[in-house]
């Protein structure tokens, strides 16, 4: 590319916000702290998504990860602690471990990976393009996003409801919507 | 069968694959609805048994027709969802629709013991989603669409651990550990299946198989395998992936217990033949590899020390969930035989193990309806307490340790010729082994059962008791099942073989 | 003087607004970005902010819970239900042309995106609302020097 | 070496991110702070997705609207739009064709990780409802959210079992 990107420079900047953001919540031992900063980093995620073109999902990231999540962890740190206890050192160092494996698997396959942003990958060459070109003959609608969602990958979206319907039965299980008593329960 | 077969109505049949899903999702809801428990049941009970009919006639057809697909949306793959039934899935809807129809049956009286009644109905929807979910993740072609299903059958699995809470406040901790491990295991898989994607930009698994031979050297697929199958291997209890089962397993609710211990650690190890053999192919280098490094050498491992666990434990429960740990390594051996007689061994001990492990937690679960008993010493002399469920117990127990005259004799015989043909005799001492500690920690519990003195009721007699029909039922179905198979065993074999011959068929049109 | 009456006035003013945006959002998924997901959660939100200014129990009889596990499970049944419904007018499962004769322009398919968007805001909506009742009726009081 | 990692920055702060969040699951011993690390290592998953679909150049996946029928922009008249059955069918069968060669024009990122990363989103903060139910209960039974002292707790209560 002769030109030269200046959304990169954008990129850039999110991805070391995430990084520092990230990095962060490790570290700290405060949980609201922890759990604040947990929104934040949804919310930069959301920004990212929407220099990466991803508009629905950055409206679901910023209303989900970065609202609903971060108002369920504080309301459970409200009834739990507010402090966490410093990790150990045996489990510091099993973390590592893991993390050290996994990370040595991503990073090996790095180098086979498509360009960023590369129109001809597999994955951007496929499916994925033609939902671009079919979507107009076969449903008629502009946002191909919700074509695809709701129609073409319908069942997955199925699944969704029930995988949200299973949350709220568990919810309604475990804490009760009339939480009472101490033990929930419907009646 | 092909007569209950060809009851169904041919839009039914048609449209099966999809109906045997939606059923038991759409009841799911239903049942939420329900005023009280006993309703909740009877919905439940009527979705499993028309699920169990369409499983039967999809079993059918694909004896017949080969494979069956199915467009979800009438849009064809790679655009849409497709599902695809084939001889080896069609194995797992024999044993989810079995298990699952038993299974209700059975939780009626288990239920109403262990779950406060205002929660029952939610409860019951609760476990239609989970079955659901097993069957979704069973049939779907679609490498994303699975890991939906997947995360739909463990969410409500996490809350049906939880509830367990009632009766032992450990569920609590157990479903908690079950939820962190099991959503690493399936964001483990979701990043597998993300790397598949951007190497192969299909997500149908019959597309991804036709185009990743090609791709052999892709250090992207080689990674994916190995997130694959760490992730599936969580979900399937793969030693030493399996912390999350024994106390899972040993605090649940009774029913609970006995529905996942015979279906979701089954279709997790599907998921695995699945991957291994279809989407990737048994030739590529790294899968050849996994096949003696991973799954043999981890399968022989598993199945040693997790039995060696298992005698040393106290809780009667806890005690066969290590067993069922152990038993996941004789699947994992043969799997890791590499061959179709292996996999076909390794096929029939999941089914098998199905039959006895359900009629074992089955009948744990009539001890404590009873008498509220969770320890090996509380046991003692149940023999002559409750004869009808110990004897059904002793069946099954044998057939754990793999004794003649029952079904289990011929998964270990199998797993045996199979490893014997690839030159792995210390496969088979290791089976020998294996099988002589299952006598030990079995022998343990039916010395308690049979042999020690029973508990004296307030009289000074012995105290007699009886499980209710409902429970007695399925579980000596199941406990005759064990039996009938050792001397008709051919029904099975010929369903394992088929199921090996379709893994290694390949999931290509 | 009530310290809470700007927060009182303004959410009046607010909620309404929070709603229409909801399902905006909602209806007009298929032209932008949004959809019953997002409306589901952004018209929780506007319930939930209703809760936190007015109270749970307020909040309760205009959204009662029995209504809330109710719509839950009505959300999965319209969405398997417009499944259902194309199974019985022939086609397969979520096969939305089979709705509508009108081929050319595809209604079928709107139709079928709007029932089953629909059937996601239900539940979506009840659920988020479920969580909150369950998490937030057990809130303990937290004396506002804490914050 | 340096350019093949450049063109491919955003998969190492990606994996890096990943990794950052399955360091706080497995290391803390606080069961709300490993929710928070399960929902940082999901997320930054979904980044992997959704940088996978990017197109250099690219928009979002949304079409120019293409068809008359449909250009209402309130919200009340689009959603009846929808279900409504158009009159002017052959004009929107030309503008169909117009817009089919529009589309050819512009360059549009891919949608399908997009649909997929909607749906994992929300599979994720229904785990994390279920995940965050668990921990309340676990507070309110054992008075604890640490990992060490609920083994202990357990551990005691075990001991006073085998005692009695």
């Amino acid at each position: 590319m002769t030109e030269f990107d200046w959304t990169q420079l954008l990129d850039y900047a999110l991805m070391g916000m995430l990084l520092a953001v990230g990095i962060a919540i490790v570290r700290l031992r405060n949980l609201f702290a922890a759990v604040m900063l947990a929104g934040v980093y949804s919310l930069i995620s959301a920004a990212w998504f929407v220099t990466l073109d991803a508009v629905d999902v950055a409206f679901t990231e910023a209303a989900v990860g970065a609202g609903i999540s971060t108002v369920l962890m504080l309301a459970a740190m409200l009834l739990t602690a507010r402090e966490a206890e410093p990790v150990k050192a045996i489990r510091h160092w099993a973390a590592l471990i893991v993390v050290s494996v996994a990370g040595a698997a991503l990073f090996y396959a790095v180098g086979d990976m498509p360009v960023y942003g590369d129109p001809n990958s597999p994955a951007n060459a496929y499916v994925g393009m033609d939902y671009i070109t079919s979507t107009p003959n076969d449903i008629a609608i502009p946002n191909v996003v919700t074509a695809v969602l709701a129609s073409y990958r319908g069942f997955d979206t199925f699944g969704e409801v029930v995988v949200i319907f299973a949350a709220g039965l568990g919810v309604m299980l475990l804490l009760g919507l009339n939480p009472g008593k101490k033990t929930g329960g419907e009646e | 069968m092909e007569f209950l077969a060809s009851l169904m109505p041919l839009p039914l049949a048609v449209h099966a694959p999809a109906i045997i899903v939606v059923t038991p999702l759409l009841m799911a809801a239903i049942a939420a609805l329900m005023p009280n428990g006993r309703l909740g049941w009877v919905v439940t009970l009527v979705s499993t048994v028309f699920t169990g009919l369409l499983a039967l006639s999809l079993i059918v057809d694909v004896q017949s027709a080969g494979v069956i697909f199915y467009a979800m949306g009438g849009w064809a793959p790679p655009a849409g969802i497709e599902f695809r039934i084939d001889a080896l899935n069609a194995v797992l809807l024999l044993v989810i629709a079995a298990l699952g129809l038993l299974s209700v049956i059975y939780a009626l009286p288990s239920v109403a013991d262990e779950i406060a009644e205002g929660r029952q109905a939610l409860f019951y929807s609760a476990f239609l989603v989970c079955f659901a979910g097993l069957v979704g993740v069973a049939i779907t072609g679609d490498a994303f669409n699975m890991f939906v299903f997947l995360e739909i059958s463990s969410i409500s699995t996490y809350v049906m651990v939880g509830m367990g809470a009632d009766k032992d406040r450990r569920a609590l901790t157990a479903a908690y550990n079950y939820l962190v491990l099991g959503t690493i295991g399936a964001t483990f898989f979701v990043i597998g299946v993300g790397f598949l994607y951007m190497a192969t930009g299909t997500l149908n698994m019959a597309g991804m198989a036709s185009r990743l031979p090609d791709l052999s050297d892709s250090r992207v697929v080689q990674a994916a395998f190995a997130f694959i199958i760490v992730g599936l291997g969580l979900k399937a209890a793969m030693f030493p992936l399996h912390l999350w089962l024994p106390n899972a397993y040993a605090y649940a609710p009774n029913f609970v217990t006995s529905f996942l211990a015979t279906t979701a650690t089954k279709v997790a190890f599907y998921t695995l033949v699945r991957f291994l053999f279809d989407v990737f192919w048994p030739e590529a280098p790294f899968v050849a590899i996994s096949f003696f490094w991973v799954f043999a050498i981890l399968g022989i491992i598993g199945m040693v020390v997790a039995s060696v666990q298992a005698v040393f434990q106290d809780d009667a429960r806890r005690l066969l969930a290590f067993s069922s740990v152990a038993q996941v390594g004789y699947m994992m051996l043969g799997l890791g035989i590499g061959t179709a007689a292996g996999v076909s061994a390794g096929m029939l001990h999941l089914v098998n193990h199905a039959m006895m492990k359900g009629a074992l937690f089955m009948a744990l679960g009539a001890f404590a309806v009873r008498f509220g008993i969770r320890r090996i010493s509380d046991l003692n002399g149940f023999g002559q307490t409750m004869p009808l469920t110990s004897a059904a117990f002793t069946i099954a127990g044998l057939s754990l340790i793999g004794v003649p005259m029952t079904v289990g004799f011929w998964s270990k015989w199998y797993l045996g010729v199979a490893a014997l043909e690839n030159g792995w005799w210390w496969a088979v001492a290791a089976l020998i082994l294996s099988s002589l500690i299952a006598l030990a920690y079995i022998g343990r519990m039916l010395a308690a059962i049979w042999m020690a003195e029973p508990p004296h009721d307030k009289t000074g007699g012995i105290a007699h008791a009886r499980a209710p029909w409902l429970m007695l039922g399925p579980l000596w179905v199941l406990a005759i099942a064990n039996i009938w198979f050792f001397f008709q065993p051919d029904f099975l074999i010929s369903l394992t073989n088929a199921a090996a011959e379709a893994a290694f068929s390949g999931v290509t049109r | 003087m009530n310290p809470h009456l700007v927060l009182r006035v303004v959410s009046k003013l607010l909620i309404p607004l929070i709603v229409v945006f909801g399902l905006y959002v909602h209806f007009h998924g298929d032209y932008s970005p949004g959809g019953g997901f997002q409306a589901g959660v952004i018209v929780a939100a506007a319930v939930i902010l209703y809760a936190l200014i007015f109270g749970i129990e307020n909040a309760k009889q205009a959204v009662p819970t029995g209504f809330v596990r109710f719509m839950a499970a009505f959300g999965v049944l319209l969405y398997g239900g417009t499944g259902v419904a194309t199974l019985i007018l022939g086609g397969n499962f979520l096969d939305y042309d089979v709705l509508h004769p009108d081929q050319a322009h595809h209604t079928g398919q709107h139709i079928g995106i709007l029932l089953v968007e629909l059937g996601v805001l239900f539940t979506v909506f009840s659920v988020m609302m479920a969580i909150f009742y369950a998490f937030a009726g057990r809130a303990p009081d937290i004396p506002e020097g804490e914050w | 070496m340096i350019e093949l990692l450049a063109e491919r920055f955003n998969y190492i702060i990606v994996i890096i991110l990943m990794m950052t969040g399955l360091y706080a699951v497995v290391a803390t011993g606080n069961l709300v702070k490993r929710l928070v690390g399960l929902s940082l290592f999901q997320t930054s998953v979904f980044l992997l997705y959704i940088t996978i679909g990017k197109v250099s150049g690219g928009q979002p996946p949304i079409l120019p609207e293409y068809s008359e029928s449909y250009g209402g922009s309130n919200a009340g008249e689009t959603a009846m739009a929808a279900a409504s059955p158009a009159a002017e069918a052959a004009e929107g069968a030309v503008s169909q064709g117009e817009a089919l060669q529009n589309t050819a024009e512009a360059i549009y990122s891919n949608p399908l990780p997009h649909v997929l990363i909607l749906t994992a989103i929300v599979v994720g903060v229904a785990t994390l409802a279920v995940g965050l139910a668990l921990v309340v209960r676990i507070r309110e039974t054992y008075g604890t959210i640490e990992d060490e002292a609920l083994n202990q707790a357990d551990y005691a209560a075990e001991n006073a079992r085998r005692s009695a």
